[in-house]
């Protein structure tokens, strides 16, 4: 009983319900294998491809908790692989570790600038925050294609493609950086007070403000972290495939991110975040997108498939939707009526 | 091959372009291109063939790229006929729903061009001329080299196809030509077919799902070089050989899908010209000058085999 | 005057209703009689407020029996409750501020002329309403520029407007002044008489015993009992209701002459000097000394909570210098009024208070918290140390840290918030209405805290709209009137509550009124 | 909030005005920045101009009077740039295929739009689950019936329907507007009626305030959120007709992202996003701005990538400048 009333139940089974559904259609699904020294199977490839997803994921948690809304992070990413690949590309050994640790730095640097701006637009300007981003989306891709020259920019480094296509200790790495990002993000945030404090300032501003809470300074940062946790997806995206594609990385991102942290069950008018339910969120996104290519769902129909998913995924989450299915199997069991005991109960003095 | 193609498409643009700049002392012909956007690396070498052409042949270009939207694109058009322009040449966004804006050129007496992709309006006298290739020959010349390559085997073959964005011109029409061209033997076998929205990312995350889902995949056939260059990366990850174990089959010859195909990791790839510049300046020019032009341009296009590729790689402009 | 023999217009029995972890009714029973006023009487957290939405449709009861008229009904939401003649005041002030005071008024039934909206009929109508209660303010300005007193008119005006059977008003008076309340009553003797039957909840004894005829207590969700209002002694109410004896509240009688002496040489903790902001207060010059309790009095909308905000930078100054220990300060953000160790607890304990979100522990480490920054947290050890300590002080219940603060009783939310300010151990405390919605035992206890605080050197900025505790707490009151403070008068002997009364009337008691 | 102050005396400027203060500044902003453009561009401004402004803003004016609904009950609705490309499929398919006369599809469209928004307001309001996610469904819901239907475009050619598309209005000086112009700023006229006169309309701006008080003041909390969603869904599709009189054509592609577009125009017209506060007015010069922006695009002649940074720059100044003069006004962050 108590085990189902843990808020990421359902999130959890259907996740694994998702997941086991694939034996149906591809009996090895399950099934790992060491492929030249690496682990190979459907599951790491969901946990990699998941990874970018579930960074800009934790990262939209935090600004949502803050009430707010991160729509650049897709034309963030584009702006990171290709401030990285520009310059990777102009290396004369593209694989020197040094060439690249400056390539990443250089890519995330901007990036934490380009969340800063957001933050300022959103924290000292006062915009609202879904204008402040929409301004960085529309002219960030713009941004990422005038570095890359409309062009997709290929690199040939090992070194770089450890990011997002790499492997170590036979995992693939970007599974480390993933896991680094949220804990790294769950540690910052509840070990000090910056989780509690932004959690007020999300469920309510102005008692925040009275409380003595320096609301700005945490949702810049909230922002500047988001921006880091896009710009950082956007490296393992790029060096994924050893390129950077300033039209296409990231696009539509911003809505599978925010869908992933509502998933978790983090609410869109800020409050409580649950980074834990930001990552069942993530990966159930990967899954069913996986699933929708393993089981070989004609194209025309996945969206519909889609749909279907995350509307069956809403109600079961629903409390309500529980409650009305579970009550109209209980109500048989206590009468309306009311007890017999009626009189005793009431004293009328004099 | 190719390289050579390149040149003489070239050649006539860079002649005119003399001549142009001859005659433009007088009149300067304004051109309005409306593009479609800048969603592909291919429609940005397509953006500045056509910017450098017209620089070349002398001719104003007023450029509006559209972001992929049909309205932006219908409204681009009514600013240049607003502006006055002399042609207006448009690669529409889709086929269909022209007629209304075209009519509105023609009562403006401005003659329109189409490039790359095709409008379906009965009313062939809403635009001068197309020119462009023709998608669905695109799919079929994939499908008849499968064939041929494969015309000693008993089969089965089993396909894979990576398609392009769903809805989109270019994705209907080269599945449309690669499933004529195969339909007729029974040995082909279409086992899996996803769209991988026409980029590498996609292509490579389809592709791990394919490898993982089907053990015995022969042929890939993807709707464009990035997606094939994506799934290149899935296949050597599952320990496989691109190019030996998968047979693998492109569209658009970019530079590098074209090195891929040298290196033996594509096997064929059948080429969309985006450099459609110097065409489009001759067809504009001819059109001022009143001169009959045919209704339908074909840009010239062939295909590359690994050897092909290898000779044509150090002349590859895109 | 109830007559036992009629039949109820409102009958609960045996109502049951359960919350995770708490069981907020556990066999209650209410019933409500046409021409009568209803006192629902208990402690905080006693179930007053979850009996009342349960009537009203906002909660499904587990167990019991509601009759209306005699019928049988279950209301499903709050509309339907309306529909059939009972409209509620609940306990925080629930209208939509976004909207205009005449909207707030008649939302749901405006007047309507060929099915649009009559505009001008309704602000003549809402002008009339508020009439009734003896407002008068612009109808057509947004609710969210007058003060939480003025809201709580609002809400009771456009109760009044609506009932039809039963009008249910919980704690409407908390944050009403003397003469308000006045009014009210007026108001509820009227609908009384037209034959309405009226609950009426509130933790001021002395209006229950000026209002209601009957009354049903609670204590801990259960029923104790129902008696006639005339035939319960006060004292036998307390000892009911808290299910222990007075000991605690005779305790404070008696202390109620404060002076603090040799001041002259000390250094006021906060002096305002020609502190004003256009529009909200004007000018005026304040001084607070260590260990001394200052009052606010004046009447609702005197400026009291504006001054307030002005002190802790709530709102920023813009005339005036703050000296802060004798130095020069800005006090231009409530952070800067926090790191001077300046303290505040709105009068808006929902809106400007808590976290509704938050767990009670959280709430009340949160001003500690926020001055030693994010990057230097509480331990969880010292948290759970500090919030069981003020959960005891404060007799905060039910004493589950980890409660969320939304689903506290209103006295509760009260508590927490004070909490969060006393463990900051703040030089200067300002306290907006603390008492409000707080019952007997427990403001008790919160006036003893404040009178043994200010023994311990902390000083305390006191706002009530009760006068009597005003002045037993205060070492001096200062008395607002049309915002701006009028006279400082030391609490020494001879100080009366009515003398307080008189200056803030001034010349004549109509013109302040009017 | 509190520290607005009561002032009885009356002001200089007459009441309504005040209260439209926003949207009149608004209006300013954009009249500024469509000078901007006559003098930067030659053969900018001109009547036939303007009116082309609301030619081809007329879909989205009509998507982004129901998105105010929404937003001002503290809502979202994501689905709306899908509802209105299956709009255009169903109406194509309708008419081409199935030969259907206009007057029975635009009804059946319509229908279409209204059902699925009234259902994806009852979820959201029974099952109490966010807006967000279950218009996201419903968003790929649509879209997925678009590719159902057919992943090729479509031209409409049917006579009745393409007369409508077609026929201008002349208003004199050689200026014309279509029909569907008519339409949105009916669509406008009616919501702000609406908004304004009904008790549907105040219930709206009530929900937005805070639904816990709605509720409380006994308000038909449920009716109100069915019935915003249902005229999201409505306007959505009516936007659907009226882009299809626009293109002419029905493609499974159309209006991808544009419930952005319509978001953002309500949000620049001055509604808040947690809903309670706004105008319908505001919405439709939100649509203006970002229609004027287009437009100054496409007479700039700009790179291809500039134009994206040309959009968020003259949408980032419009918004700052849009700030600034309301800076004075709302104290506090
Ligand atoms: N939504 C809720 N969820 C959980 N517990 C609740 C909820 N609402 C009320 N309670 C609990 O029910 C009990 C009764 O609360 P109620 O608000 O009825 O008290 P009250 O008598 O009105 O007190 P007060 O005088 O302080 O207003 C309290 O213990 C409270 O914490
Ligand atoms: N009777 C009234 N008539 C008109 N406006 C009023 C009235 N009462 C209050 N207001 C307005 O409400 C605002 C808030 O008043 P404020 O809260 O400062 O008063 P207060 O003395 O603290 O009253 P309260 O008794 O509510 O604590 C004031 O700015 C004033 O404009
Ligand atoms: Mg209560
Ligand atoms: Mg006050």
């Amino acid at each position: 009983m108590s085990i189902t009333r843990h808020r990421l139940f359902y999130p959890g089974v259907l996740l694994l319900v998702l997941l086991v559904s694939n034996v149906f259609f591809t009996p090895t699904f399950f099934n790992l294998r060491m492929q030249d020294g690496h682990l190979y199977g459907s599951l790491i490839d969901i946990v990699r491809n998941g990874a970018p997803l579930l960074i800009v994921a934790v990262g939209m948690t935090f600004v949502i908790a803050t009430g707010g809304i991160d729509l650049s992070v897709g034309a963030v990413m584009a702006i990171s692989g290709a401030v990285a690949t520009h310059h990777i590309a102009g290396l004369s050994n593209q694989d020197s570790t040094a060439g690249v640790l400056t390539a990443v730095g250089m890519a995330l640097g901007f990036c934490l600038l380009l969340g800063l701006w957001n933050g300022i637009l959103v924290a000292v300007v006062g915009i609202q925050p879904i204008i402040a981003t929409l301004i960085l989306m529309v002219a960030g891709r713009g941004v990422a294609q005038w570095i890359t020259d409309g062009q997709i920019i290929t690199v040939n480094s090992p070194a770089y493609k450890l990011i997002g296509g790499g492997y170590k200790l036979a995992l693939p790495f970007a599974i480390f950086l993933a896991i680094a990002v949220l804990v790294f993000a769950a540690v910052i945030s509840r070990r000090s007070a910056l989780g509690m404090l932004i959690e007020s300032v999300g469920g309510n501003a102005e008692a925040s403000r009275l409380a003595g809470i320096r609301s700005r300074g945490l949702i810049l940062l909230a922002y500047v972290f988001s921006g880091f946790c896009a710009g950082l997806a956007g490296l393992m995206i790029s060096s994924n495939v050893s390129s950077a594609d300033a039209n296409n990385t990231g696009l539509f991102y911003e809505l599978d991110a925010i869908l992933a942290v509502v998933i978790g069950g983090t609410a869109l008018i800020g409050g409580r975040y649950f980074l834990v339910g930001t990552l069942v969120g993530a990966l159930t996104i990967q899954t069913l997108t996986t699933t929708i290519l393993t089981i070989g769902i004609n194209p025309n129909a996945t969206l519909l498939f889609k749909a279907f998913v995350v509307f069956v995924m809403c109600l079961i989450q629903s409390p309500a939707f529980r409650a009305k299915v579970f009550r109209r199997r209980q109500r048989p069991a206590s009468p309306p009526a009311a007890p017999a005991s009626k009189e005793q109960h009431v004293r009328v003095p004099a | 091959g190719c390289g050579d193609d390149s040149d003489d498409t070239a050649s006539p643009g860079s002649s005119s372009a003399a001549g142009g700049g001859g005659g433009g002392s007088s009149e300067q012909i304004t051109l309005g291109f409306a593009q479609v956007g800048a969603e592909s690396g291919w429609r940005t070498a397509n953006t500045d063939s056509i910017k450098k052409s017209a620089e070349e042949a002398g001719i104003e270009l007023q450029f509006s790229d559209a972001q992929q939207k049909q309205e932006n694109q219908i409204r681009a058009i009514r600013s240049f006929i607003q502006q006055k322009v002399d042609v207006i040449a448009f690669s529409p966004v889709i086929e269909s729903g022209w007629d209304a804006v075209l009519n509105e050129a023609k009562r403006a007496n401005i003659p329109v061009i189409l490039t790359d992709r095709a409008v379906d309006s009965e009313d062939t006298s809403l635009y001068k001329t197309f020119l462009g290739s023709d998608f669905v020959l695109e799919g079929q010349k994939a499908g008849e080299w499968l064939k041929e390559e494969y015309a000693d085997e008993a089969g089965p073959v089993n396909i894979v196809e990576l398609q392009g964005t769903t809805g989109a011109a270019p994705a209907i029409d080269r599945q449309q030509g690669f499933a004529d061209a195969i339909a007729g033997e029974s040995k082909f076998k279409m086992i899996a077919s996803q769209t991988g929205d026409f980029t590498r990312a996609g292509g490579k995350q389809v592709m791990e799902a394919f490898l993982q889902a089907h053990k015995d995949i022969d042929v890939l056939y993807a709707h464009n070089d990035d997606m094939g260059l994506g799934a290149i990366e899935a296949i050597e990850a599952a320990g496989l050989t691109p190019g030996e174990d998968i047979k693998i089959i492109t569209v658009d010859a970019v530079k590098d899908g074209m090195q891929a195909l040298a290196d033996g990791k594509i096997n064929f790839i059948v080429e969309c010209n985006p450099l459609l510049g110097p065409q489009l300046m001759d067809a504009v020019k001819k059109v001022v000058a009143g001169e009959e032009i045919p209704p339908r341009i074909e840009t010239e296009e062939t295909t590359f085999t690994q050897e092909q590729a290898k000779a044509a790689l150090p002349t590859r402009q895109y | 005057m109830a007559s036992a023999a009629s039949s109820p217009v409102v009958q609960m029995t045996g109502i049951r209703k359960e919350f995770p972890g708490v069981k907020a009714l556990d066999g209650v029973d209410l019933r409500l009689f046409a021409g009568e006023v209803h006192a629902l009487m208990g402690e905080n957290g006693a179930g007053k407020s979850t009996l009342i939405k349960v009537l009203t449709g906002v909660y499904t009861i587990d167990g019991g029996e509601i009759r209306l008229g005699g019928e049988p009904v279950l209301f499903s939401s709050p509309l339907q409750a309306q529909q059939a003649g009972v409209s509620t005041v609940y306990q925080e002030v629930n209208l939509c501020t976004n909207l205009s005071v005449a909207e707030n008024i008649f939302i749901g039934r405006e007047p309507r002329r060929m099915g649009a909206i009559n505009w001008r009929e309704m602000r003549r109508r809402a002008r009339e309403a508020l009439e009734r209660v003896d407002l008068h303010i612009d109808v057509s300005q947004p609710l969210s520029s007058y003060s939480i007193a003025i809201q709580q008119m609002v809400a009771i005006a456009r109760a009044v407007d609506i009932s039809a059977q039963v009008l249910i008003l919980d704690e409407p008076t908390s944050s009403l002044d003397q003469g308000e309340v006045q009014q009210l009553f007026r108001v509820m003797r009227q609908l009384k008489a037209e034959g309405l039957a009226i609950v009426f909840v509130s933790h001021f004894l002395e209006q229950i015993y000026e209002i209601t005829d009957r009354m049903t207590v609670l204590r801990n969700g259960q029923l104790v009992g129902e008696w006639m209002t005339s035939e319960l002694p006060q004292v036998e109410l307390v000892s009911k209701m808290i299910g222990r004896d007075l000991a605690t509240l005779e305790a404070l009688e008696g202390e109620n002459k404060r002076t603090l002496t040799a001041l002259e040489n000390a250094t006021p903790v906060i002096q305002a000097k020609g502190v004003g902001r256009k529009g909200s207060v004007e000018p005026f010059d304040l001084s607070v000394y260590p260990g001394e309790v200052v009052g606010l009095a004046g009447l609702l909308g005197s400026g009291r909570t504006e001054v307030a905000r002005l002190m802790f930078g709530a709102d920023r100054a813009d005339s005036g210098d703050f000296l802060v220990d004798g130095k020069p300060t800005h006090l231009r953000t409530p952070r800067a009024a926090t790191s001077q160790g300046i303290a505040f607890t709105s009068e808006n304990r929902r809106t400007e208070g808590l976290v509704g979100e938050l767990t009670v522990r959280e709430n009340i480490i949160l001003a500690l918290q926020a001055a030693r920054g994010w990057t230097r947290p509480i331990s969880r050890k010292r948290q759970d140390e500090l919030v069981d300590e003020y959960i005891k002080a404060l007799d905060i219940r039910p004493a589950n840290p980890e409660q969320q603060v939304r689903n506290l009783s209103g006295g509760n939310q009260q508590k927490v918030l004070l909490a969060r300010w006393l463990i900051t151990r703040p030089k200067l405390l300002i306290l907006d209405e603390p008492t409000r919605g707080i019952d007997v035992g427990a403001k008790a206890q919160i006036q003893k805290l404040v009178v043994s605080l200010s023994e311990e050197g902390m000083s305390v900025l006191f706002i009530s709209a009760e006068l009597e505790e005003v002045l037993r707490l205060s070492h001096k009151v200062e008395v607002l009137r049309d915002r701006r403070i009028i006279a400082e008068l030391a609490n020494d002997e001879g100080m009366t509550v009515e003398k307080i009364v008189e200056t803030i009337a001034g010349d004549s008691r109509e013109e302040v009124r009017a | 909030m509190s520290t607005a102050v009561l002032d009885k005396r009356p002001t200089g400027l007459p009441r309504v005005s005040q209260r439209y203060f926003p949207v009149l500044a608004t209006l300013l902003l954009l009249v500024l920045m469509y000078l901007f453009g006559t003098f930067q561009y030659e053969g900018f401004a001109s009547g036939q101009g303007v009116a082309n402004l609301f030619i081809d803003n007329s879909y989205l004016i009509v998507v982004a009077v129901g998105m105010t609904f929404v937003i001002l009950t503290g809502g979202i609705d994501l689905s709306v740039g899908a509802v209105v490309g299956l709009s255009t499929m169903v109406a194509s398919t309708l008419l081409e295929d199935r030969g259907w006369s206009a007057l029975l599809v635009i009804p059946v469209v319509l229908l279409i739009g209204c059902t699925l928004g009234g259902l994806m307001g009852a979820v959201i309001h029974y099952y109490e689950i966010q807006p967000f996610i279950v218009t996201l469904a419903g968003m790929f819901l649509a879209r997925g019936l678009c590719y159902v239907i057919s992943t090729d475009s479509q031209s409409i050619t049917d006579g009745l329907y393409s007369d409508i598309a077609l026929k201008t209005i002349p208003l004199g000086g050689g200026v014309v507007i279509t029909y569907s112009v008519i339409v949105a700023l009916a669509a406008v006229l009616v919501a702000y009626m609406v908004l304004h006169y009904t008790r549907l309309g105040r219930n709206v701006y009530a929900m937005g305030g805070s639904k816990q008080s709605a509720m409380l003041m006994g308000l038909p909390v449920a009716r109100t959120t069915i019935a915003v969603y249902t005229i999201s869904g409505f306007c959505a599709a009516l936007g659907g007709i009226l882009f299809s009189f626009y293109a002419l054509s029905g493609s499974p592609n159309t209006a991808i992202g544009l419930e952005l577009d319509a978001i953002a125009a309500v949000v620049i017209g001055g509604t808040l996003l947690i809903g309670g506060s706004g105008f319908v007015l505001g919405s439709v010069i939100g649509v203006l701005v970002l229609g004027l922006i287009q437009t100054i695009i496409t007479f700039a002649n700009l790179e291809s990538y500039f134009t994206r940074i040309t959009i968020g720059l003259l949408l980032f100044a419009f918004i700052l400048l849009q700030r600034l003069v309301f800076a004075r006004r709302s104290p506090g962050s």
